[in-house]
Order: C-alpha cells, then sequence, then structure tokens
C-alpha cells in the first residue's frame, strides 16, 4: 500500500461532440425552408391573428395547430439588437455586425438575424431592413446571408 | 395531419422536408483526480486501485468515489495484472469507432486483488474457448507506446492455470442473486451489508471488506 | 399542504475551472457538507434528486456517475432532473407533500469550463430556425437588455449600479467567483462586450456544485434550531423564441411569484437568479419587490454563476439566513434557458 | 395530509418508425399528446401542467429540448418539467407526473416521453468516445450480452428461451398498429438463423431504433370519477415506485439488480398485492434484449430463482398465457428510448382501460408497468388497476 502521490500535470484532452443531424421539419417549418430557398418569407397566422415569424407549428398561447400561412415581408424593422465588437468564428459574420430582432412587413412578431452594417451607430431600433440572400440556396436559415439596412442596400448588396 | 393553406408563391414548388444542420462542440476533457492518478500507473506499467478506507473495497479503475461509501479513494492499491474472467460476450459485428478483427471476445475480469471487474478483450485463444472461470493476464503495448489510457493493455490472453471455479462473482447469492425473490419472498435492504453501519449482509458475502 | 423546510445547505467555493477533479469528485465536498450539518448520512435520507446537463461538459448520463457521491448503496429512492437543482428541489418537495417520508437531499453540479458555454447554450435554441446562426446566450441578452434600455424601464446607469452593489456584497461571500469594489461610473466607463452589455453585466462561467436537505416538520425542527420552512413554491414557462415574448418583463416569473404568495408579507431578502445586470432589474419588478427588500446579498449570480445549479444556490443562499436569524422572510428565484424563459419562485420563512 | 388518488384517463402515442420522416420533433410529441388529450376528451387548455422525459440529450443534438417545446406542449405560462433518468425515463417521468396530482398541485397533468432517434443515430449518441475512459468495445448490447451469459449460467436455461421471448413479442407486435417493427413472416428458424452479434444475443433478439413518442393525461379523482360516469374506464394508479444502485460498484447484482427488486416489493405492497404471479393479470416489463424476460420474472417476484425461463418456455408469459408479458410487443418491437417506458405504463394501463385491441387480454384488474436504466440500475414501476385503490 502507498500513500497518495501528488498528482502532477493534470491530464486534458480534446473532445470533440460533432454531427450532421438530419431534421426532419414537418409541414410548416417546411414551407418556411421551402420560402427561404424560394426568396420568399412566410409567417403563420395565429389564433389572435398575429402573424408569427418564422411560423409557430401551434399557437404559442393555445397550444392548437395553425395551418394557414401568409407571406410577410421582406422588408421590416428592427425592434431589437445587439452590436458584437469581437464575432465568434461560429457567428455569421467575421466583422463586427449586430444581431438584430426584425419585425417583417405583415408580422406581428420578430425574427433573428445578422445585420451588415458600418458600425454600432449606424443601428437603431425603428430602422428598416432587408435580407440579403445566399447565392446558393437549399431550403436553410443561412439562405438568409445576412441582414442590411435599406438606406445601405446598395453597398450591404455589394459586400 | 391538418391541411396547411400555403400563400401562392409556395404551391408549385416542391417543399423542403428535411435540413441538415451539422453542429459541431469543441471541449477541452480533463479525466479528475482519482483517473489521473489510475493513469499514472497504467504509464509505468502497474494496474493500481483504489479504496475508500483500508477496509472498504478496491476499486480498478477508480472512477472518483466508492460507489457504495460515496467517498473518495484516496488510498492507492497495486493490484495482480493477472485476474479471472467473470462473464464475456463475443462479438460479431464492427462496432463505431472499434478497429477489431471479429469475432474478438470482450470480458469481464476481475483482477487479483480487486473487488470489481473491467471490462477488456481477450485474445491469443480462439473465442469460442472462453470461459467463465478462465486465468488471464495482462498483454502491454510495447514500451515506447504507453499512454495513459488502459488501452495500453492491449489485451489479456490465458495464463495457463486451471479455471478458477470459485470465482467471486459479485451479487451471486441468494439462491441465483442478490435480487431474487426465494419462497416468494421479496429481498430487503438488509440482503446486503451497509458499507457505513455494517449492519445487513450475510456470511455468505458482504462481511468481508 | 405539508410544511417542509431547508434544513441544511452547502455549496463548493465557485471557481472558473476545476480542471483536477471530475463531477463527482467536484460534488462530494458539497453532498457531504449539507448532510454532516444535519448529522445525517445517506441512510438518513428517503429521497434524493439531482438536476444537471450532459450538454456542459459534453458527456452523456453524467447523472449516473456523479449518483457515487452519495453511496446508492442499498439501493435507494431518487430521481434526476435535466433542469436547474432548483426544480430538483422542487420534485422533491412535491415527494415530501404525499407523506410517506421525511427527508429529501437534493444536488446540483456543472461543469461549464471544458467547453465554449455561451456556445453550448445555442444548443438550446430553436434547433433548425435559429440554432444554425450560433446566436449565443450573451448576445440574445444584450437584446434583451436593448428592449429593456428603449423602453425607457431602466438606464444604463441602472445596469451598473446592479453590478457594483453585487460585486461589492459578494466580498461578503467566501463562495463567490468574481468579488470587487468599483463604482457604477467605473463600469460605465468600460468598453462594451456585446452591447449595450458590458463584461461586468454579465455572469461569470463557473464550476461549481451545490447541495440542500429537506425535511418535514418535527423532523426539521428536531435537527435546526430555526428552519427555513417553504411557504410557496412554483414554476412557469414561457415559448423560446424571443420574438413570442416581451422581453421587457417576465410574465412567467409574475405568475410563479403570485402563485407563491410573494405577496402575503413582507419579504426581507430576494436572491435572484440574474445572469445578466438587467435581469435583476426586470425581476424585481415581476416578483414585486420593493425597495426595502435587499437584493441579492451572496452576491448573485453576477458573482458566481455555476449551470444547473445557481437557482439551487439561490434557495440555499436565503435559508441560510433565515436560519441565522438574519431575515424573517425572504424570496429566491431560479432560471432556465434564454432571457429567463422558465423562472421558479420560492418563499421561505422562519419561525419566531 | 394524505395522497391524492390518481387516475390514467387519457393515453396516446405515435406510430413508431425508424425515421419519422414527416413530422419535427414538436409534431411527433403532439401526434402522441393530441391521441392521449383526444382519449381523454381534453383541449390543450385543460391540462394545469406538463411533464416531459426522454434519455441524453445528444440524441435529438438539443440540449435542454423542452425548452424549445414549450410551446408545442402548451405550456405557456403553465409549470413544465423534464426528468431524465436514463433508459427509466418513461417511466419515472410518468411517476413525477401522477405525485403531482397526488401530492395534491394539480388536477390534470399532461405527460408526455419521446426520442427522435433519427436525427442522429444511436450507436453515435450512445457511444461518443471520450478520452482516457475505456471503450465499450461493443455498444451496448457488448454492456448487457456478459450479464446475459452470467444469468444463462445461473439459471441454466437452455438456448432457445432468448429466441422463444423474440419470437412471442415480435407477434404480440403484429397486433399492435403503433408497433416499429412489424415482421409477419418471423419463425422461430429466422431468430435462430439471424446473426449473433453480441454471443449469446442474436440480432433478432434485440431491440430497433426507433422515432417515437407516447403521452399519458393523468386526472385526480374528481377528473377520473367524471370519465367513469361517462364511460370511460380509469386506470386508477394503486402504485408506484423507484429505486436506483450504482453502475459499477462491487457488491452489487448486475443480473438480478438488489434496486429491481426492492422496486416491485415496494409498488406491490402499496398496490395490496401479495402474490404477484397470482394477484397481477398483464405484465409490460423493459426487455430490450429477450434473454432480460426471464431475468426480469424472476427480479420482479413472479418467478424463483432459476425459473424464470421455465415460465417463458410454458407460454405462461404469452398473450393467451396465465401472465401475459409484453402484449404491446414491447421494446423488442419499439424503441423510442426516452419513450420506451412510458409505453410500457401506457400499455398496461390500456390493458385495465380494456382499450389495447387486438392486443387485449381478457379482464385485466391489475397490471405492472416496469422500466429499467443505465446499466441496470435505475428502477421504476407503476400498478394500475380497473379499482379504486
Amino acid at each position: 500500500m502507498t500513500d497518495q502521490t501528488e498528482a502532477g500535470e493534470i491530464l486534458s484532452a480534446p473532445l470533440i461532440i460533432e454531427y450532421p443531424f438530419k431534421r426532419t421539419t414537418g409541414p410548416i417549418i417546411g414551407a418556411f425552408l421551402t420560402g427561404l430557398r424560394e426568396q420568399v418569407l412566410v409567417g403563420s397566422k395565429a389564433e389572435d391573428g398575429r402573424v408569427i415569424v418564422p411560423p409557430a407549428e401551434f399557437d404559442p398561447v393555445s397550444g392548437n395547430d395553425l395551418t394557414e400561412l401568409v407571406e410577410v415581408g421582406p422588408e421590416g424593422v428592427i425592434a431589437t439588437w445587439a452590436w458584437v465588437t469581437a464575432p465568434h468564428a461560429k457567428h455569421p459574420l467575421d466583422d463586427p455586425f449586430a444581431w438584430v430582432l426584425v419585425t417583417l412587413d405583415g408580422a406581428d412578431t420578430p425574427m433573428l438575424g445578422a445585420l451588415k452594417a458600418d458600425g454600432i451607430d449606424a443601428v437603431s431600433t425603428g430602422a428598416r431592413v432587408k435580407p440579403v440572400w445566399a447565392e446558393e440556396r437549399e431550403g436553410h436559415i443561412d439562405d438568409i446571408a445576412h441582414w442590411v439596412l435599406v438606406d445601405d442596400a446598395d453597398e450591404g448588396d455589394r459586400a | 395531419m391538418p391541411e396547411i393553406q400555403l400563400p401562392a408563391s409556395l404551391q408549385d414548388v416542391e417543399a423542403v422536408r428535411s435540413v441538415r444542420t451539422p453542429a459541431r462542440l469543441d471541449y477541452t476533457f480533463t479525466p479528475g483526480d482519482a483517473t489521473s492518478r489510475f493513469l499514472a500507473g497504467i504509464t509505468q506499467k502497474k494496474i493500481i486501485g483504489q479504496q475508500a478506507n483500508p477496509d472498504s473495497r478496491v476499486y480498478v479503475p477508480a472512477r472518483g468515489a466508492d460507489p457504495e461509501l460515496g467517498a473518495a479513494t484516496p488510498i492507492e492499491v497495486e493490484v495482480a495484472q493477472v485476474g479471472t474472467v467473470t462473464s464475456f460476450c463475443v462479438v460479431n459485428l464492427q462496432f463505431y469507432g472499434s478497429g477489431m478483427e471479429i469475432p474478438y471476445t470482450s470480458a469481464l475480469i476481475l483482477l487479483d486483488g480487486a473487488d470489481l471487474s473491467i471490462m477488456h478483450l481477450i485474445q491469443e485463444i480462439p473465442a469460442d474457448q472462453v470461459r467463465i472461470g478462465m486465468r488471464v493476464e495482462a498483454v502491454w503495448r510495447d514500451d515506447a507506446d504507453i499512454e495513459p489510457t488502459l488501452e495500453s493493455i492491449k489485451w489479456f490472453r490465458p495464463t495457463g492455470e486451471p479455471d478458477d471455479v470459485n470465482v467471486r462473482i459479485p451479487g451471486e447469492i441468494r439462491g441465483t442473486g442478490l435480487g431474487s425473490w426465494v419462497g416468494g419472498v421479496a429481498p430487503t435492504e438488509l440482503t446486503v451489508r451497509n458499507p457505513r453501519t455494517g449492519e445487513g449482509g450475510t456470511a455468505e458475502f458482504g462481511g468481508e471488506g | 399542504m405539508r410544511d417542509i423546510a431547508v434544513i441544511s445547505f452547502a455549496q463548493t467555493p465557485a471557481r472558473r475551472s476545476v480542471p483536477e477533479l471530475n463531477e463527482v469528485e467536484m460534488l462530494m465536498p458539497a453532498v457531504h457538507g449539507a448532510l454532516e450539518q444535519v448529522d445525517m448520512t445517506i441512510d438518513d435520507i428517503g429521497f434524493t434528486c439531482s438536476g444537471s446537463t450532459d450538454y456542459l461538459a459534453g458527456t452523456a448520463f453524467s447523472f449516473v456517475s456523479t449518483l457515487d457521491s452519495v453511496g446508492p448503496w442499498p439501493p435507494i429512492q431518487e430521481s434526476h432532473v435535466e433542469m436547474d437543482g432548483a426544480w430538483a428541489l422542487y420534485e422533491a418537495w412535491v415527494k415530501l407533500q404525499l407523506g410517506e417520508i421525511d427527508t429529501a437531499l437534493v444536488y446540483a453540479y456543472a461543469k461549464s469550463s471544458p467547453g465554449d458555454l455561451p456556445m453550448v447554450l445555442t444548443r438550446q435554441l430553436d434547433p433548425i430556425t435559429v440554432g444554425p446562426l450560433w446566436a449565443d446566450s450573451v448576445s440574445l441578452a444584450a437584446l434583451q437588455a436593448r428592449s429593456l434600455l428603449d423602453s425607457g424601464k431602466a438606464t444604463e446607469a441602472d445596469m451598473a449600479e446592479v453590478v457594483a452593489r453585487s460585486r461589492k456584497d459578494a466580498l461578503g461571500n467566501p463562495n463567490a467567483q468574481l468579488a470587487w469594489d468599483r463604482s457604477a461610473e467605473d463600469i460605465l466607463a468600460e468598453e462594451y462586450h456585446i452591447a449595450p452589455l458590458r463584461k461586468s453585466d454579465c455572469a461569470p462561467i463557473t464550476d461549481g456544485a451545490a447541495a440542500i436537505v429537506l425535511a418535514a416538520g418535527d423532523v426539521a425542527r428536531s435537527k435546526v434550531k430555526r428552519p427555513a420552512w417553504i411557504r410557496g413554491i412554483d414554476h412557469r414557462v414561457e415559448p423560446i423564441h424571443l420574438g413570442l415574448r416581451d422581453l421587457t418583463i417576465s410574465a412567467s416569473t409574475s405568475i410563479a411569484a403570485g402563485k407563491a404568495g410573494v405577496a402575503d408579507g413582507k419579504v426581507d431578502i430576494a436572491e435572484l437568479h440574474a445572469p445578466f445586470s438587467h435581469q435583476e432589474l426586470i425581476l424585481k419588478e415581476a416578483i414585486g419587490l420593493g425597495d426595502d427588500t435587499t437584493i441579492n446579498p451572496s452576491g448573485g449570480a453576477l458573482a458566481a454563476n455555476a449551470m444547473m445549479t445557481a437557482g439551487l444556490i439561490r434557495i440555499g443562499e436565503v435559508a441560510t439566513r433565515i436560519s441565522n436569524g438574519e431575515a424573517d422572510r425572504g424570496v429566491a428565484h431560479a432560471t432556465s434557458g434564454p432571457c429567463l424563459q422558465q423562472n421558479l419562485v420560492t418563499v421561505l420563512e422562519g419561525e419566531n | 395530509m394524505g395522497k391524492e388518488r390518481v387516475a390514467v384517463v387519457g393515453i396516446g402515442q405515435t406510430k413508431h418508425e425508424a425515421t419519422r420522416g414527416d413530422v419535427s420533433v414538436a409534431g411527433l410529441l403532439r401526434e402522441a399528446a393530441g391521441r392521449a388529450l383526444a382519449d381523454a376528451e381534453m383541449t390543450w387548455s385543460d391540462v394545469d401542467a406538463v411533464v416531459i422525459g426522454k434519455a441524453p440529450d445528444f440524441f435529438e443534438g438539443v440540449m435542454m429540448p423542452e425548452l424549445f417545446l414549450a410551446d408545442a406542449l402548451g405550456c405557456t405560462g403553465k409549470p413544465m418539467f423534464r426528468v431524465h433518468t436514463a433508459g427509466s425515463v418513461g417511466g419515472s417521468t410518468a411517476i413525477v407526473a401522477s405525485q403531482l396530482i397526488s401530492a395534491g398541485i394539480h388536477e390534470r397533468v399532461l405527460t408526455v416521453a419521446f426520442e427522435k432517434q433519427s436525427e442522429s443515430e444511436a450507436m453515435w449518441a450512445l457511444s461518443l468516445p471520450i478520452p482516457f475512459t475505456p471503450p465499450l468495445h461493443a455498444g451496448a448490447g457488448g454492456y448487457f450480452a456478459p450479464h446475459v451469459r452470467s444469468y444463462i449460467r445461473r439459471s441454466k436455461a437452455p438456448d432457445h428461451i432468448g429466441m422463444l421471448v423474440a419470437l412471442k413479442d415480435r407477434q404480440n407486435g403484429l397486433k399492435n398498429p403503433y408497433a416499429h417493427l412489424h415482421e409477419p413472416d418471423i419463425t422461430f428458424d429466422s431468430i435462430k438463423e439471424s446473426m449473433m452479434l453480441w454471443d449469446p444475443i442474436r440480432y433478432a433478439e434485440t431491440c430497433p431504433s426507433s422515432d417515437g413518442a407516447c403521452a399519458l393525461v393523468l386526472g385526480s379523482e374528481k377528473v377520473a370519477d367524471e370519465a367513469a360516469a361517462q364511460g370511460r374506464q380509469p386506470a386508477w394508479i394503486q402504485g408506484t415506485a423507484m429505486r436506483s444502485e450504482p453502475t459499477l460498484s462491487a457488491e452489487r447484482d448486475t443480473v438480478l439488480p438488489l434496486g429491481g427488486a426492492l422496486c416491485a416489493a415496494d409498488v406491490y405492497k402499496q398496490a395490496g398485492i401479495t402474490n404477484p404471479r397470482k394477484d397481477v393479470d398483464a405484465v409490460e416489463m423493459y426487455v430490450p434484449f429477450s434473454w432480460f424476460e426471464p431475468m426480469w420474472l424472476e427480479n420482479l417476484g413472479f418467478a424463483e430463482p432459476g425459473e424464470g425461463w421455465k415460465m417463458t418456455e410454458a407460454g405462461a408469459t404469452a398473450l393467451d398465457g396465465d401472465l401475459p408479458v409484453n402484449m404491446s410487443g414491447g421494446v423488442l418491437c419499439t424503441n423510442p428510448i426516452g419513450a420506451s417506458g412510458m409505453l410500457r405504463f401506457g400499455e398496461a394501463a390500456m390493458q385495465v382501460r380494456g382499450t389495447a385491441g387486438d392486443h387485449q387480454v381478457d379482464s385485466v384488474r391489475k397490471a405492472v408497468g416496469h422500466a429499467y436504466g443505465g446499466g441496470s440500475q435505475f428502477f421504476a414501476m407503476w400498478v394500475v388497476g380497473k379499482d379504486k385503490p
């Protein structure tokens, strides 16, 4: 029997959790993704008449099925935003950008996106924005490459 | 399934039904104190058991707590590199991450001086000749390939000793096992020795350390 | 309902990283401490319940090996929730209501340090429409903070005051991870991290564990002089999508506070699980706390925020202050999910 | 303070398949929950609280997925709770849900358990290689197969018992429209000829990987009495129990775990069962590998030590036997891991309600639901009956 030895250097090794999850969408979220591929944004009509984007499959208050999808956007206004000074490698944009919750025209609830803008001072609640579509689209949330301010649209499109 | 009403723009296009959302998370894994001490032994080709106190079970490898006492296992005890097969299965299927040639034998091996079997491979004997009670010994990788992992033991192989017909298989009391109903009567907590109070258990098993 | 009290509470010192211990090794001092304070072993416990989640350290079934910390032998009555330990305490409280057992052990733990916590938490989000954007927990909180500022209900200075007070109070908490004495002005001079949040507005990333022993009626009275009785406990949830909520309020907290009976008496202290400074302001209003309530005397989540554990710690902090006579009645709050999605409120009281 | 009575008043499950490609995770849960609510003649707004169970989150790659599923389950503004006790979780989730009513907190609780294993794959999610940690050399089957061998050695059971169980359960599954595996051509010989994966376990003696969900609506005595008055028989919960023991301890028995026997003894005592073989009319037990049927028969007090396999061999556990076991086809036909335990509990309730369709056993007054998880170390059981406890 020996006494406990002083633990030396702490062992450590990388652990990677990685998988190409394949998710079935169901008809409502499937329609939303289909729309992204076709450059069309859709929301679902809730029981209280609100249009929810991305579409909810089920009424967020009652839990009942929602079945009516309506076209919204493509432009909208910023409901709230946050400026990322040092983007993470996993973030959708490499340069400093704003997370935005965008209430699309015709929608009542905002959706999340990444806004490309010149700087924190260029972004404000209530500003109008529009999506910039990815060149190759497959029916994925990344089909919206990012959002741009409507006034800056030309510059955003070039970038 | 309720009928979905689509806007005109989406009525005549092929619908998306599934989506790939690959995700990767990177972690830095550290195994903790008990495992690190066990693996430090492995790098010296020693199999080090641990126990909570001089009278308690010897666990190999200890995982941080004596699971019966709920206590840390600071005491280190080197156990033998030979032991007895307490059970096994023969694997005929290639598994995720396993480079083994099939069929191969995965066995529970109770090392001499330890109180709980480890799971490891048996080689150097045809799979259909492996037996419960068979005596086996550790076969190490070459010294240059020893790493802090139990896989530094490549496998176990028969020692050639006679089988241990009295191998202590945990739980084998009360007819066939701890969770047996004998004469229609259920076992109780007192069927086993309480490691904190010393109460319970049978002469057959449980009094020992 | 049956009278149930918190009779002991123990936690490990909060640290940014505890690489030298695995989860069970980190947890054991908390479990053993809580039991030893009331001279108990697992043999004296009727029911054990724990809270943890696999994603933090990246190992599936982590609760299976941490159960070894209690020594579940002979076999015990036990359950586990993939939630903060405050909800494990709720399950134990429900179990005690059945009248069959008189004691319960609740524990929770988390090692967040092995992963990239804000990114790990993105795996909670809608996996199709939000998850692939990797919108981290700090970014989402910043969206909420901007909403609150835009509403005019709070200013960045109000947020900085929360930070300054919390970290100063943490100087008196030996288990705190972040404690310092700096002015709100000083904090406001910091650069933005994810605007409008500064690093100081955010909880630290913490490895840690905690445990509580609950007991009913006379068993509680026989074990401690002044048990902290649970007078009410309730929890509620909201949709995960931020767009479906008014981010400037916490509707689910308000319901839970109402059901738990917060307003039935004076609240001396409150421990609010607010991992971001502005969330304390939202919670204070949602629970209906006045300026005569001392909020987060421990420093709160801004001082230490072990995931899955910080909510249980809030209950323990309030209970300890009631048992030692510092307070007569207090409120503990726990949260889960992005931007205060799910909330639990407990009202605790001492007997005079 | 006493315990309030609780009954199952609604049961729903999905069609179980390897890949349910037609529904989202939320849609899968709602298929089961919607059926349970319809069965209970309730709507989402009638539900006071929701209790969700599932096995490891890595299966779907969503951390604490109940959070994103909250509105899909009509939880907005309500209490929602998530249980995880490994493979026993479907059972323990139903027990936690029942206690919300027996403690007098709620009147109507919806409980749902699920797994959508097709979003990833079971072999990946269950055997992530962890650094410094010895690998399971052969997956879950490789873990359990040595314990099956130990059982065979102790009980001196003949080789064909496992195959008999597989044949019975797969044939029962043919009567269950929701079951995942429907193998009309299965025979004893086809099982015998299937590949020996983990000797002594053959391929045809193992469970599939399924997408599926199960939901139960639990009601208070008042709610259940109302259902009964309208001709809908409640399944009264006469006892619930859970036990846990360590995975790797020196003394424990991995073949017939003490925790399993203590769990059974506890639940029988509550339900007034003194002779399990005689007093219980039907059992759904958690049998992911065929040999677990005789093992659990002994562990749960239906057979003396070493005699469980004789019940199987004699046909006692067949649909027309004196103790039918796994009338639904069991885990061997359907295994959405997180839901598997609740499916056992739900089938027991269906049997006492008389709603099990083609796999209904005549005049079931008391039925047992059983689930286990981890390395045969977590146990959850309930007894449901036609009669009020």
